[in-house]
């Protein structure tokens, strides 16, 4: 009977405000009774750090290939650099489900570009854009990809390199690492280009090696194979998994 | 039973952390700082080149000015994920304008546009804040701060962002002679507020964490926009 | 036609008395007014042939393209409203998007026809809208499921075909196409086929310029639908040109 | 003047598969003042004649910008035309917002194809009764574009629509060939001498009714004022018109330049079907 | 040691600035015929950071016994040096070695009396000559009880059924070594919070004899 | 036995008789106050000879840089010194404590004390009160043994290691140590190391700023070489801000004289009889 719904009593003199005594559910506020969709509340399944740098005519990407349940190292083959045409390459950490499902739209929007034939690729500024747009509408819907990403390519020869995180923020530099590399590979390849701003491709390549030896020895999440994009005039190339070269000799020193 | 269960500790050491609960929040305080200064024929306004999150740098280079029209430009320093929304959309809205009325914005018709987008965004508001600067319709030169949900305030000099309650006090003393008298109310000249500006953010740089690295000036005047850049600490 | 201006014939929703849908029909007939379009299967792929009838010396070579990629493996060439067909081509690239983004592999090409062929059909059922004033061939090579193509018409009728033409010219190049051993030919040499085909239906009197266009999927190209490369294209236009010669010299000698 | 019973909707077929509606809407275009658009290897120019409707009225708007590397210019229905205008810079502000880089001019067209498309297909609408000429310039250089009510676009050297376009189409194909290594400055001259063709001998082409239109390599759209379109129009005055004057013969009326080809004149317009 | 901002703090890679400072560990101790095999990984993390990748989780608590830590590096370390005082003066009253039961006892008694402020799981292993190679384990809350075989830590739950398939009572010296390592590089190849080498201890009668077994030189296993 | 006069002396320790009242105060909204810390880069590494401790000098509150030039390299022992990182009086304070009562222990001993055995006072100091006093430490030493380095956490946790890092910046810099530290360094290359380590934290941790301090210590000798490397130079100033004489206002003002007189008087002095 009382649905509480009353026909025939007035709208609420507040009518479409909010009711006497309660208040709207302002974003940001946990909302009742949805759907409850908090699925992008937690990353669940993640991958560890990205590292990327720009080399005189290219840029590098490099990250490894496991996947974390918790501290689980549980998948131990999950690649997440990318190639995305012949300009772009991607990398990605975080949650590895968001990853799988913007990968697939990114390579649906590739097969769409290729489709139409009509002489355009998508550079990697459009891509980066694009993608920052992404990140960003899903955070405002509080439902954000947990993702950062990597971009890097050559916009007109030029190396580009971008990272996006998942609010969207978004800002380009020559070298970007996201997660534990960040802070720990970034210093090295920060002072690294400032004694070479423009290594060769050989050269970064070392670089880049030896940052992934040192997250290895201090990054629980990491793991000792890892994959690297390059992408030069020649066009775009994965390799890997390659393995960390360790050195424990360390061990011995503690007495 | 159920006692115990509750008042069980947490053994992370025991447990398998399947999925640590994060909570989300949708901002980040980016840092940066924005200086302007107008006078009565220029508007001149800076900002630090340093994106922060935390304690780590994004990058050392990123530049926070936005060129709006020949006149306007506007200095954003906060959320930078906002910031890159907002200035986006700020220049749709200013083609459209363009296109629909066949001129270019004035400065004070992008402040009052600026206002209304923010209050737009009023329950779940961009984290910036902005200051416009720009020659208004007599050429005088016009500086507009802003909180993060709209409200706007005309003046001749701000100092927003991560250090601007550290400046605008320096700002006061030094542009808008506050609390003096005698022969100090000299109009600040184009090459006086340009040295201060460059001076504040030294200031800046030395005390404040999330400034620092370089600074981007841009100079309004009727002749156009002129850029310069200028180093700062890097710690 | 003998109900041709009774007034049954102005609705697709309407039957006339001896039980045709005429705006169907008439549709048909604007398919026969525009170029020929040709699809070969062969025993590793499909070829496509479009004779493309230019009307003025001031377009662009290459402009209006009537073959079109629909998904990486899947081709499509048109005959009919080009305006038409590129709605069509819209809605097939969809469907395929929508399939892989559903189940995570490409659109097999007898799924998509169904879809495709149901679209249109549908045109035909209301007085609300008309029937498309165009007919597609759909072709696509899969390494273990080999080459298929089929054909539908403005009713929504679709067959599969192992060669098929449609278009002003249809006939003639039916009947050139029944001459092939479409089974046992390698698309290589459907290429030179189809070049030839579209020269010799092409009618120099009605229509003076035209462009041949020539696409294929197949084993060479990887299963990927592309245009022919330059070399064999022009290999096969320089082939097509002589066989009509050769032939205009025996017709000669015949009278 | 109803000339058949299979004209009076757009999802009519005739029973010669034509659809006499949009046919019709492309009479529309003819009935708009002439417009031309050409381009060289660096430049894409669009000039058009602007009409005034009466001696107190100002002259039509003709040239529209639609992004910093694309405008057109129309032909037809100019209410219809601002629909499409509209749609056209949405789309390109879209496209911008998302992947800072300015839409592909040919990616814009056939979106723009496919949105005129549904209006011939359905009831409850009608072709959009303008031709555009799209001036763009992308990565693959100039481009000049030519769009009609049946949803069929052309990527062009040069062309010419509207009112009396023949002459100016004649005299784009007979220079065709000049076009793509002739300067930016010859470009324009050219495009206007094509449009002058299309005037009746007593009209010439003046600062009042003509706009000028380009966007190049490195230049974003831009709209030539009164003064830049003197310049050019002084040079090109004294010129013979329509190459010869023997081809000038007396401006015929209005529908002079309806029949597109030397094909005869019959109750149905032979342009419209373009199915090729 | 930092002051955080609330804004930055969604940043997961930050954990390591305030998380506690722990051995989330394998560790390991079996019987053999003659003695008893300890080992444990070498990984010290806080959050996800490794703050020590060559730790050595083994304690020398007295001459013949040994403890494996894991839980709070505090923790452990106070309760292994407060049972290492309490042994030895315990050993000089003696005059003789403490058995490995009373070492056990002592540090039961520690973990269950300090239960609610301690986070420590221990294992108490060694030899004496009464009852040989004995391993007890202590977990937390304090309980004690002997095993042939014992594991513990947070990478232990990956291993409990390769323990259980592959361990037999008596075996050589050498093979029990293997075993362990086998085990703890199982482990650690699925732990995050463990890594880095393996620290083996091997108690006698003769005493202790310490190996180390660098990450490049254990054991491979599938790795898909 | 105290009054408002003579208040009581304080019993040694801590005093924790505002503890239940702070607990209130913020469970009420009243935010504790913030106590300055020095967001750090401190590190140490041994090297042939001895031990090399490094450390930044940026003090902060929140975000705001307190101190610029702050010492966090304290001295415990002649042959012993400690960096600090975490809040600052804690550092200060504990070390400050360890360091007497190590004197204490020489002067018992009799001898140099053991490095060791200021890791065991420090650890035990700060397991007692449970992480409570925010002090993370690199204790560095020469004693007869050789040298030493220990890293303490605040909860009281050490580890003993050839090269360590603590601090906010201690991420950036254990990357320089992964990457480049060996055995058996020689000194300018283990200062080399510690100061690019240090520089690491400066530059790449917000936290960590200013100079670079290191301090030496071999068996016999200790260099303090405070502000090794100028990491960061100030900002020259480009105006010049002097105020003109009468810029501050002041209260309307009097001149009163006063006449002085002087007088002169000499002293003769006389000396003190120590006879008795």
């Amino acid at each position: 009977m009382y649905n509480g719904v009353d026909q025939f009593t007035a709208k609420p003199f507040w009518h479409n405000g909010p009711a006497p005594g309660a208040i709207y559910n302002f974003p940001g506020t946990k909302t009742h009774g949805t759907n409850g969709s908090q699925r992008s509340q937690t990353p669940i399944t993640t991958a560890t750090s990205i590292v990327a740098m720009k080399f005189n005519g290219g840029v590098i990407i490099a990250g490894d290939i496991l996947g974390s349940y918790g501290s689980l190292a549980r998948f131990r083959n999950c690649p997440r650099v990318l190639k995305v045409n012949d300009n772009i390459i991607l990398g990605a950490g975080g949650d590895y489900g968001d990853y799988q499902y913007v990968k697939d739209v990114i390579e649906q929007k590739i097969v769409d570009e290729e489709c139409l034939d009509d002489g355009f690729k998508i550079k990697p500024k459009s891509m980066y854009c694009w993608l920052t747009r992404v990140m960003y509408n899903r955070r405002s819907k509080f439902d954000p990809f947990w993702n950062t990403f990597v971009v890097g390519g050559l916009q007109d020869g030029v190396p580009f390199l971008g990272s996006v995180d998942k609010l969207g923020t978004a800002f380009e530099d020559n070298a970007i690492c996201t997660g534990y590399g960040a802070y720990m590979a970034l210093p090295i390849l920060r002072s690294a280009l400032e004694a070479n701003p423009s290594p060769t491709e050989e050269e970064a390549r070392a670089l880049i090696h030896k940052c992934m030896e040192v997250l290895f020895y201090r990054d629980a999440r990491s793991f000792p194979k890892y994959q690297v994009a390059v992408i030069n005039k020649d066009g775009t190339d994965i390799q890997g998994p390659l393995e960390i070269q360790q050195n424990w000799n360390l061990a011995h020193m503690i007495n | 039973m159920a006692m115990m269960n509750d008042s069980r500790p947490h053994y992370p050491d025991y447990s398998t952390a399947g999925a640590v609960q994060h909570s989300f929040n949708p901002y980040a305080d980016n840092g940066g700082s924005v200086v302007a200064i107008a006078g009565d024929d220029f508007a001149v306004i800076g900002a630090d080149t340093r994106l922060s999150t935390g304690f780590a740098i994004y990058t050392r280079n990123q530049k926070k000015l936005f060129k709006l029209t020949d006149k306007t430009i506007l200095g954003c320093a906060g959320c930078w994920c906002d910031t890159l929304t907002l200035t986006r959309i700020l220049n749709a809205r200013m083609q459209m304008y363009e296109q629909e009325h066949n001129k270019t914005m004035s400065t004070t018709a992008c402040s009052q546009m600026l206002s209304t987008m923010l209050y737009y965004k009023r329950f779940f508001p961009y984290y910036i804040s902005n200051v416009l600067v720009g020659l208004d319709t007599e050429g005088k030169g016009c500086v507009y701060s802003y909180d993060p949900i709209g409200h706007c305030e005309r003046s001749t000099y701000r100092a927003g962002g991560s250090a601007g309650a550290l400046l605008q006090p320096l700002l006061d003393n030094q542009v808008g002679f506050k609390n003096m008298q005698g022969d100090a109310f000299e109009k600040v000249t184009k090459e006086r507020a340009i040295a201060i500006l460059k001076d504040v953010f030294i200031s800046a740089a030395e005390r404040d964490i999330y400034t620092g690295d370089s600074i981007v000036i841009n100079l309004i005047t009727k002749d156009g926009i002129t850029e310069e850049t200028f180093p700062l600490r890097k710690d | 036609m003998s109900s041709i201006g009774t007034g049954y014939d102005l609705s697709a929703s309407q039957f006339s008395p001896d039980g045709r849908v005429f705006q169907v029909e008439y549709a048909m007939k604007a398919v026969e007014n525009s170029g020929t379009a040709i699809g070969l299967r062969g025993k590793d792929g499909v070829v496509f042939g479009v004779e493309k009838i230019v009307t003025s010396k001031l377009y662009e070579p290459g402009a209006n393209k009537r073959i079109f990629n629909i998904d990486k493996h899947v081709g499509m060439s048109v005959a009919g409203l080009i305006a038409d067909a590129r709605q069509l081509v819209d809605i097939a690239r969809r469907e395929s998007a929508n399939y892989r983004s559903q189940y995570g592999v490409s659109i097999p090409l007898n799924y998509l026809n169904d879809r495709v062929s149901m679209y249109m059909h549908a045109h035909t059922l209301y007085s609300a809208v008309r029937p498309f004033g165009c007919s597609i061939i759909m072709g696509s090579f899969d390494p273990q499921e080999g080459p298929n193509m089929f054909m539908i018409d403005p009713s929504g009728v679709s067959y599969g075909f192992h060669g098929c033409a449609t278009g002003k010219a249809k006939q003639s190049a039916k009947t050139e196409i029944e001459k092939l051993k479409l089974s046992t030919m390698t698309c290589k040499e459907l290429v030179k086929e189809a070049a030839r085909i579209i020269y010799l239906v092409h009618d120099e009197l009605k229509d003076k310029n035209f462009e041949m266009e020539l696409s294929w999927v197949c084993e060479e190209t990887k299963g990927k639908h592309e245009r022919v490369p330059e070399s064999l294209y022009l290999e096969a236009e320089k082939s097509a040109k002589q066989a009509m010669e050769a032939e205009s010299d025996s017709d000669t000698e015949d009278m | 003047m109803f000339r058949n019973q299979y004209d009076s909707d757009v999802t009519v077929w005739s029973p010669q598969g034509r659809l006499h509606q949009v046919e019709y809407a492309m009479e529309a275009v003819k009935l708009g003042s002439a417009t031309v658009g050409l381009k060289n290897k660096t430049h894409a120019v669009i000039i058009a004649l602007k009409r005034a409707s009466s001696e107190l009225s100002a002259h039509q708007k003709k040239v529209i910008p639609i992004d910093s590397h694309i405008g057109i210019t129309i032909s037809g229905l100019t209410a219809d035309a601002r629909i499409l205008s509209r749609y056209m810079r949405t789309e390109c502000l879209n496209y911008k917002y998302s992947h800072d880089s300015p839409l592909p001019v040919s990616r814009l067209i056939s979106q723009l194809g496919n949105k005129m498309q549904t209006c011939t297909q359905r009831y409850d609408r009608r072709p959009y009764g303008v031709g555009l000429l799209v001036a763009g310039y992308d990565e693959l250089g100039p481009h000049i574009y030519q769009t009609c009510p049946s949803a069929n676009f052309f990527d062009c050297k040069a062309m010419s629509i509207g009112a009396r376009s023949q002459s100016a189409r004649t005299y784009l194909e007979k220079k065709l060939e000049e076009f793509p290594n002739c300067g930016f400055e010859d470009l324009i001259k050219h495009g206007l001498r094509a449009l002058r063709d299309t005037l009746p001998n007593e009209v010439d082409l003046n600062t009042k009714n003509v706009s000028i239109g380009y966007v190049g390599k490195d230049v974003i759209f831009k709209i030539l004022n009164e003064n830049e379109i003197a310049s050019y129009l002084n040079m090109i005055e004294g010129e013979e018109r329509r190459g010869t004057a023997a081809e000038a013969a007396p401006a015929a009326p209005i529908r002079e330049d309806a029949g597109d080809e030397s094909a005869p004149k019959e109750a149905i317009p032979t342009v419209a079907m373009d199915t090729e | 040691m930092m002051q955080m901002h609330p804004s930055s703090m969604n940043m997961s890679a930050t954990d390591w600035m305030d998380a506690a400072h722990s051995t989330g560990t394998s560790i390991m101790a079996a019987e053999f015929d003659g003695g008893v095999v300890i080992g444990a990984d070498s990984r010290t993390t806080t959050g996800a950071y490794i703050a020590n990748r060559v730790t050595d989780k083994l304690t020398k608590v007295t001459d013949n016994i040994y403890c494996c830590r894991s839980g709070s590096a505090a923790d452990t370390q106070a309760i292994a040096d407060i049972v290492s005082y309490h042994l030895n003066f315990h050993s000089m009253e003696l005059g003789t070695q403490p058995l490995v039961e009373t070492g056990a006892a002592v540090f039961r008694e520690m973990c269950y009396n300090y239960r609610d402020s301690l986070m420590a799981g221990i294992l108490v292993a060694g030899w004496d000559s009464r009852k040989g190679g004995q391993v007890y384990s202590i977990p937390i809350g304090g309980m004690c009880v002997r095993q042939a075989v014992s594991i513990g830590g947070s990478g232990s739950s990956y291993v409990y059924g390769y323990v259980d398939a592959n361990f037999k009572e008596g075996m050589k010296k050498e093979e029990c070594v293997d075993f362990v390592t086998n085990t703890l590089s199982l482990a650690m190849a699925r732990d995050g919070s463990s890594g880095g080498v393996v620290r083996l201890g091997i108690i006698t009668k003769d005493g202790v004899e310490r190996r180390v077994k660098l990450g490049t030189e254990l054991p491979k296993f599938y790795e898909g | 036995m105290s009054s408002a006069l003579c208040p009581e002396i304080p019993t040694p320790g801590f005093s924790f008789e505002n503890c239940k009242r702070n607990a209130t105060l913020a469970a009420k909204g009243f935010p504790t106050p913030k106590a300055t810390k020095t967001g750090t880069t401190i590190v140490g590494i041994i090297y042939k000879d001895g031990v090399i401790l490094g450390a930044d000098t940026r003090a902060t509150e929140d975000t705001t840089v307190s101190d610029k030039n702050c010492q966090k390299i304290h001295y415990l022992a002649p042959n012993m010194y400690c960096c600090g990182a975490g809040t600052a009086a804690d550092t200060e304070m504990t070390t400050q404590m360890i360091s007497s009562q190590l004197e204490l222990h020489r002067l018992y001993t009799g001898r140099v004390v053991p490095v060791c055995t200021a890791n065991q006072m420090l650890k035990q100091y700060l397991f007692r009160y449970q992480g409570h006093i925010g002090a993370a430490l690199v204790l560095g030493g020469v004693d007869s043994s050789g040298p030493h380095l220990f890293s303490i956490y605040p909860h009281g946790s050490t580890d003993k290691l050839p090269y360590t890092t603590m601090g906010s910046g201690s991420l950036a810099a254990m990357a320089v140590f992964e990457s480049r530290w060996v055995p058996n360094m020689d000194e300018e290359a283990g200062k080399k190391l510690v100061r690019d380590a240090i520089a690491a934290g400066i530059f790449n941790d917000l936290g960590s700023g200013s100079n670079v301090d290191l301090c030496v210590i071999r068996k016999d000798k200790v260099d303090y070489l405070r502000t090794y490397d100028e990491a960061n130079k100030k900002g020259i100033r480009q105006a010049s801000y002097k105020y003109p004489k009468g810029t501050t206002a002041i209260f309307p003002n009097k001149t009163q004289e006063y006449k002085i007189e002087v007088t002169e008087e000499t002293v003769t002095p006389y000396t003190m009889d120590t006879s008795s």
